[in-house]
């Protein structure tokens, strides 16, 4: 392969290995010292910033959302992110804040928690080891015994209370999560992205901004899809972003998974979830909304399914084009580590593509952005008023059956508000798109209104 | 001589005596701007009045100080590679220009895109020496060929020829 | 620019003065003797074609939009626009297709009419002589006289009937209305651009993507802002289009004008209605819907006003850059003057500025015209109940007055999904902004159900 010999001939050594570093070193500081450039950016993570609408606040506590917004109290109300639910800040603090939240505090939760808030790569295998799996865990990645290691650990962790699971994790995401240790190419380590992306790639929803999907489709399927291997380095640009930023399941009533069996879309997943069902055969559900009685869905960040379905995505740029542009550092260039938000550094992170100036760089996303939150404003209070309605209606005592109308539209109303909501660019990310779903979710609430009323012979 | 090589200067042979004997296409590539292949010299890149926006480009872009069209178009791995490409080149160009019948908006042909790529990381070797240690940024790296976008043009389009947009 | 530079220079080399052209040549085929390139494009618009939202047929009769959407004959019921409303095509039909429209030969229409649909730089400064205006034909159109002639000749054309002031003119859209006859330098001549395109100057809106106005408004305003003096030659190549793809005010109650005083956004459009009074006081309003009462408001081709809303203004990109690309004849390049939808031609509309395949172009509008349609149909229904709902309770005899909320509900949503529909892009000329109208749309229409319901105490 020419692009092989290229590179061999050309890449210079500009870093050296001065301590050996293996499937075993889950230690970042480790890593940093054969790559301090890198190490150095990872470790700014920790520092405090807000935009308009990124960061969490430039000090103290992150900022909490359902201060900054309080519909979300009555739009979750009975769930546990009606008790905190803050704005996300730096990777450094992934760990401690989901220990110290009072969803984790206050409600009881599964070791599945841990699985997009540190690095559990090695946990997992160790747990794994203990419970039988075969080989050892010096195994190569790949090696299939790894695998196996890997995805029993997982099962294993995520049934325990969180409590103790967490004792057994002590770093947020590390270079072991997304780098192969002998050869720093990428990789894809987390259980829920390998099971969703191979569910992803059996489905029938065209994927071109996937290409090493489609190709693999194209295939004889012999072996299932593997994105470690059929993945391009461009793909796991995204890809090891997509391990945690996507909408999950995660509670006690099935194994953490991406509801990605029909597809990214908004809809693709609602379709998912109705046809689901859990091992005691209840239809799939997240909560019980206490105000209404409906049956609820709730979105967690689905930046990974929103990315989907832009223009970036369709033009090959990967989360990390954005948020971890190259950065030149005396005489070469590296990824920067300090993952966050692009409009703090614009020249690098826009202006390599975009030829236009910073302050017009910065109002095309203040545009996009803004469209959204008038937007999302418009069917969040559409949503409330439904959310009302409902609960007069029950207190009046009108019997839930002439209701049911009304609880799906709620449901529907709200698994779209709550999706644009939890996904964190403020509609950047896919603008158009972010848009539709709010032009439905404002329809569906008034729907929902309508039907009750009309329920209620009026 | 690699294998590789002598094969590519038996085709080089080839498509020169092709060129010698092929009437109208080896006319104009002989009359004038085939031959211009032959040359490093950029003002000759231009006797074909559809190679002026790319001059153009080239002489408002980062690069009109640093390198010449040849820098960044032609291999510089072996010098029978080099005129192998010039050839072909030159021949490919000279006979489109004779017919006409090229597309436009004139766009780089994968094979040519390695060799610039190849051209790029030469001369940036120490600066993308971290970034590309391990795994290659990537040709083939032109969406046309209907493969991922990677490769340093997919951030740096701009750097051969301005700012196209 | 330098390749425009090169481009112009070889325009004047490659076509020679055959026949002299000035002021008073209106004639195409005269223009076209000199430039015969131009000409056998701009004769081709005579061509008909359907892409899946564009063109109007290949043959015979302009689809019907009336019949390819029924639920727009309850939406305009009581206007025009529900006799006959049409897709449109080629600028060659112009004339001929607004002559024989039944919303012309069933309606009294005015000579405001032909501002759009003929050429009639010409004719309107005859009328203007004929009336008193100074000077002669041949002053330049630049000229005090020149310009006197022109906006003296609009008002009195503007106010015969259709039928007389139509056998003033004899062409389409021509030469003399898009360029000098001494320079071919790109200008504007139609009196409503020039009065609009003041208005807007003045207003308060910030106007990135016409930077000369931006310039204009830094300045000391002595003279009022001159598109063809102050405009860039780029902001022309999409001036030249907004003389006639905007919204208007056209009808006998006033003289033709474009809504552009507050800006060009849709609920500024909106708001300079509601404040705009006619001469003799009543408030400003197109016609009263027979279902509902209601009164509204029509929208037409917003094609300008929605290219500024998108990010190819923002970048830069003009109408011309799309709608007549530049394509090489030879050793030279011209502008195709075959105005037409950019589908039909992807690799000079789009792959100079875009590298990537026609396909993946095409699937990208159909993306976002997709989008824009499902999200119409679903606004179009709301406001189909909407309607249907205030009209079941006008027959049961409701009294207006407690309507009055569902009424302004009705013309805000209706206004807004008119906007999306008879512009012509169907999303594509800013697609995020196409959708949050329709957002909007849904709301106000769902809002007025509400409205209907509690009026009627239930
Ligand atoms: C084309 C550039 C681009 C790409 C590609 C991109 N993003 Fe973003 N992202 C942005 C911008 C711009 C914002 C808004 C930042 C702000 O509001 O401060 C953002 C916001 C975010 C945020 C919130 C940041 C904060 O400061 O709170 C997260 C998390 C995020 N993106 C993750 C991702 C992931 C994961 C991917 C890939 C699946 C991705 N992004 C792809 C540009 C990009
Ligand atoms: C192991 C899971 C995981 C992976 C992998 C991951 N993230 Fe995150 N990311 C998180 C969590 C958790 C947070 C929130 C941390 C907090 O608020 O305590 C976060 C926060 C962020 C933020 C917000 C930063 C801020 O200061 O507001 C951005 C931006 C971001 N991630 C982008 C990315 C990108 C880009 C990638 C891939 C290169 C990536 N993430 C990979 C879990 C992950
Ligand atoms: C599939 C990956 C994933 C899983 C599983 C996951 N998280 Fe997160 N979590 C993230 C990402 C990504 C962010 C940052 C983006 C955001 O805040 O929306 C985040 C942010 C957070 C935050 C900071 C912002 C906030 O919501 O207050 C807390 C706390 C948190 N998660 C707790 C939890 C708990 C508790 C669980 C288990 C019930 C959990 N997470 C499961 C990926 C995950
Ligand atoms: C959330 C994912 C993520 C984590 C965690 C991470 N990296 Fe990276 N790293 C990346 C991405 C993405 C790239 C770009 C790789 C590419 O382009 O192929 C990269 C590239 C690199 C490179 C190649 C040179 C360069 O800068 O592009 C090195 C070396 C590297 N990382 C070291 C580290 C070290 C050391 C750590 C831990 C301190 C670490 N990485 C943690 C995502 C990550
Ligand atoms: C690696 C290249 C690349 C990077 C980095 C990049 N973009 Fe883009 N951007 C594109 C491409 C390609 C398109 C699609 C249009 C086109 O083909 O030019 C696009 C489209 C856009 C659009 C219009 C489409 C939309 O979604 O509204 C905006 C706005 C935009 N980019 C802003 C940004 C901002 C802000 C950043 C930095 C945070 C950024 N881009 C980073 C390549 C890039
Ligand atoms: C004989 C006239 C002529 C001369 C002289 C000429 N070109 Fe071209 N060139 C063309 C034509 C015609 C095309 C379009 C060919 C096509 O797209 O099939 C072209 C296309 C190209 C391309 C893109 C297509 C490809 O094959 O990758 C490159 C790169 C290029 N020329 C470089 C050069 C360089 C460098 C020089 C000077 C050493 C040069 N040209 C001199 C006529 C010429
Ligand atoms: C610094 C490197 C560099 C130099 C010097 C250079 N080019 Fe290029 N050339 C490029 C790049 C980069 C592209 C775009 C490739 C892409 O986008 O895939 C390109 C593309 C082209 C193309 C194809 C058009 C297109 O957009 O694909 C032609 C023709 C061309 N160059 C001719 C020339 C000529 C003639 C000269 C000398 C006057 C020259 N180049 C000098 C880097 C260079
Ligand atoms: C013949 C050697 C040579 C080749 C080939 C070459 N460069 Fe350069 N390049 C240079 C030199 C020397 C500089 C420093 C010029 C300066 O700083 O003014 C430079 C500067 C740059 C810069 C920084 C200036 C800027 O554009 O902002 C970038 C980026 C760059 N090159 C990218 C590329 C890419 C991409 C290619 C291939 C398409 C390429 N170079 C091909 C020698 C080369
Ligand atoms: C994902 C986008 C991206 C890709 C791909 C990319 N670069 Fe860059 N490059 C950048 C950014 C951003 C900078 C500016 C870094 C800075 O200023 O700190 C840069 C800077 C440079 C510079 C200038 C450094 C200096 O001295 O100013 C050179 C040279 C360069 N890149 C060459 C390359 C080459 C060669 C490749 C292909 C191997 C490449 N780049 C691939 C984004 C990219
Ligand atoms: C970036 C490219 C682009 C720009 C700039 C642009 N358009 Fe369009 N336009 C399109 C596309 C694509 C369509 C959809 C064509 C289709 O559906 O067949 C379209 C559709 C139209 C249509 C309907 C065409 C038909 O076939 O029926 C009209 C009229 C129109 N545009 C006028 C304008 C005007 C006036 C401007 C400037 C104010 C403008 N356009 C700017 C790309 C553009
Ligand atoms: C004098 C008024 C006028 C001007 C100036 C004008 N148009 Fe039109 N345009 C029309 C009318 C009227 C129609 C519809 C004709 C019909 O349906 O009979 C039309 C139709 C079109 C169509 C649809 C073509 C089809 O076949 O469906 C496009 C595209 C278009 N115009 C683009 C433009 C662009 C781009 C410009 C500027 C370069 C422009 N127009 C300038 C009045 C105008
Ligand atoms: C401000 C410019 C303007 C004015 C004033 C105007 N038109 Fe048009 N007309 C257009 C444009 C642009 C189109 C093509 C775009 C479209 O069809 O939406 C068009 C299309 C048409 C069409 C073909 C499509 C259809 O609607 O059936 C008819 C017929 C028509 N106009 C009749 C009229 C009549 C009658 C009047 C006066 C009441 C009028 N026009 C006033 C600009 C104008
Ligand atoms: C609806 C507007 C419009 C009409 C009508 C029109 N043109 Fe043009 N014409 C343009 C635009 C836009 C350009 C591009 C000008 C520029 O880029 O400065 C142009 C450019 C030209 C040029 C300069 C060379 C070129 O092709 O770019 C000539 C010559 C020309 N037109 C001749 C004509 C002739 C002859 C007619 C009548 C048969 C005509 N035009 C009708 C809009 C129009
Ligand atoms: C003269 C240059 C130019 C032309 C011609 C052009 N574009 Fe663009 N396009 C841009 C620029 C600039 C952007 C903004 C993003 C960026 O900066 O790259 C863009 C953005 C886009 C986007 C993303 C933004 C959005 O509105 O969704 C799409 C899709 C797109 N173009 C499609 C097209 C199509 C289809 C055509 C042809 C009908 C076309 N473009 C013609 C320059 C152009
Ligand atoms: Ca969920
Ligand atoms: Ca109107």
């Amino acid at each position: 392969n020419r692009n092989v010999t290229i590179r061999q001939a050309e890449a210079l050594q500009t870093s050296f290995m001065v301590v050996p570093i293996d499937e075993t070193t889950v230690d970042p500081a480790q890593w940093g010292k054969n790559f301090p450039r890198q190490y150095d950016g990872y470790l700014r993570t920790a520092d405090k910033y807000s935009t308009t609408y990124g960061g969490a606040g430039s000090d103290g506590m992150p900022k909490s959302r359902l201060e900054e917004d309080p519909r979300l109290v009555t739009i979750f109300d009975g769930y546990a992110f009606a008790v905190d639910f803050r704005l996300r800040q730096g990777h450094a603090h992934m760990l401690e804040d989901q220990r110290t939240t009072k969803r984790v505090t206050e409600r009881p939760q599964t070791g599945a928690c841990l699985h997009c808030h540190a690095s559990n790569t090695v946990a997992y295998r160790e747990a794994g080891l203990r419970h039988g799996a075969p080989g050892a865990l010096t195994d190569a990645f790949a090696s299939s015994s790894a695998q196996q290691q890997l995805m029993k650990g997982f099962e294993e962790i995520c049934k325990l209370p969180y409590e103790e699971a967490t004792m057994l994790v002590s770093h947020p995401v590390a270079c072991i999560d997304c780098h192969d240790p002998k050869t720093m190419a990428l990789r894809v380590t987390k259980p829920g992205f390998l099971r969703g992306i191979d569910a992803l790639a059996k489905s029938g929803e065209p994927l071109p901004h996937l290409p090493s999907i489609e190709r693999w489709r194209s295939g004889d399927r012999a072996k299932p899809y593997d994105p470690n291997t059929d993945g391009s380095r461009q793909e796991l640009r995204s890809m090891v972003c997509g391990q945690c930023h996507v909408e999950y399941y995660c509670g006690p009533k099935a194994t953490l998974f991406f509801p990605w069996n029909k597809g990214l879309k908004v809809e693709q997943i609602e379709e998912y979830y109705a046809e689901y069902k859990f091992a005691n055969g209840a239809p799939f559900t997240d909560w019980t909304h206490a105000r209404t009685g409906a049956p609820m869905l709730k979105a967690q960040h689905p930046e990974f399914e929103m990315w989907s379905q832009g223009i970036h995505a369709r033009s090959g740029v990967s989360c990390a084009d954005c948020h971890m542009p190259y950065r030149r550092e005396g005489a070469i260039k590296i990824s920067d580590h300090h993952v966050r938000s692009p409009l703090l550094d614009i020249t690098r992170s826009c202006q390599a593509c975009h030829r236009f100036p910073e302050s017009e760089l910065l109002a095309r996303v203040a545009t996009i952005q803004h469209r959204t939150k008038m937007l999302m404003d418009r069917a969040e209070d559409a949503l409330v008023q439904l959310i009302d309605d409902l609960g007069r209606s029950k207190q009046a005592g009108a019997d839930a059956s002439r209701l049911q109308a009304a609880f799906a539209l709620h449901q529907k109303a709200q698994w779209r508000v709550d999706f644009v909501n939890a996904e964190n660019s403020m509609g950047f990310h896919a603008p158009q798109e972010a848009a539709r779903i709010l032009g439905e979710a404002i329809d569906f609430a008034r729907q929902g209104q309508l039907a009750v009323r009309d329920a209620n012979g009026r | 001589m690699t294998a590789s090589s002598s094969f590519r200067f038996a085709a080089f042979t080839a498509s020169a005596t092709i060129g010698v004997l092929a009437g109208a296409g080896s006319y104009t590539f002989v009359k004038a701007e085939g031959l211009s292949y032959m040359s490093d010299d950029p003002a000759v890149c231009v006797n074909c009045h559809i190679m002026r926006e790319q001059y153009d480009g080239w002489r408002h872009g980062p690069h009109r100080a640093v390198a010449t069209c040849n820098d960044c178009h032609l291999p510089h791995d072996t010098l029978l590679n080099k005129l192998f490409v010039k050839g072909s080149n030159g021949w490919n160009h000279s006979r489109e220009f004779t017919l006409q019948g090229f597309a436009e908006p004139i766009r780089i042909k994968p094979g040519n895109s390695q060799v610039l790529e190849a051209n790029c990381r030469r001369c940036h070797a120490t600066a993308v020496g971290d970034i590309t240690a391990h795994g290659t940024l990537g040709v083939p790296s032109d969406p046309l060929q209907q493969a991922d976008l990677y490769g340093c043009v997919r951030c740096h389009q701009s750097a051969g020829h301005g700012p196209t947009r």
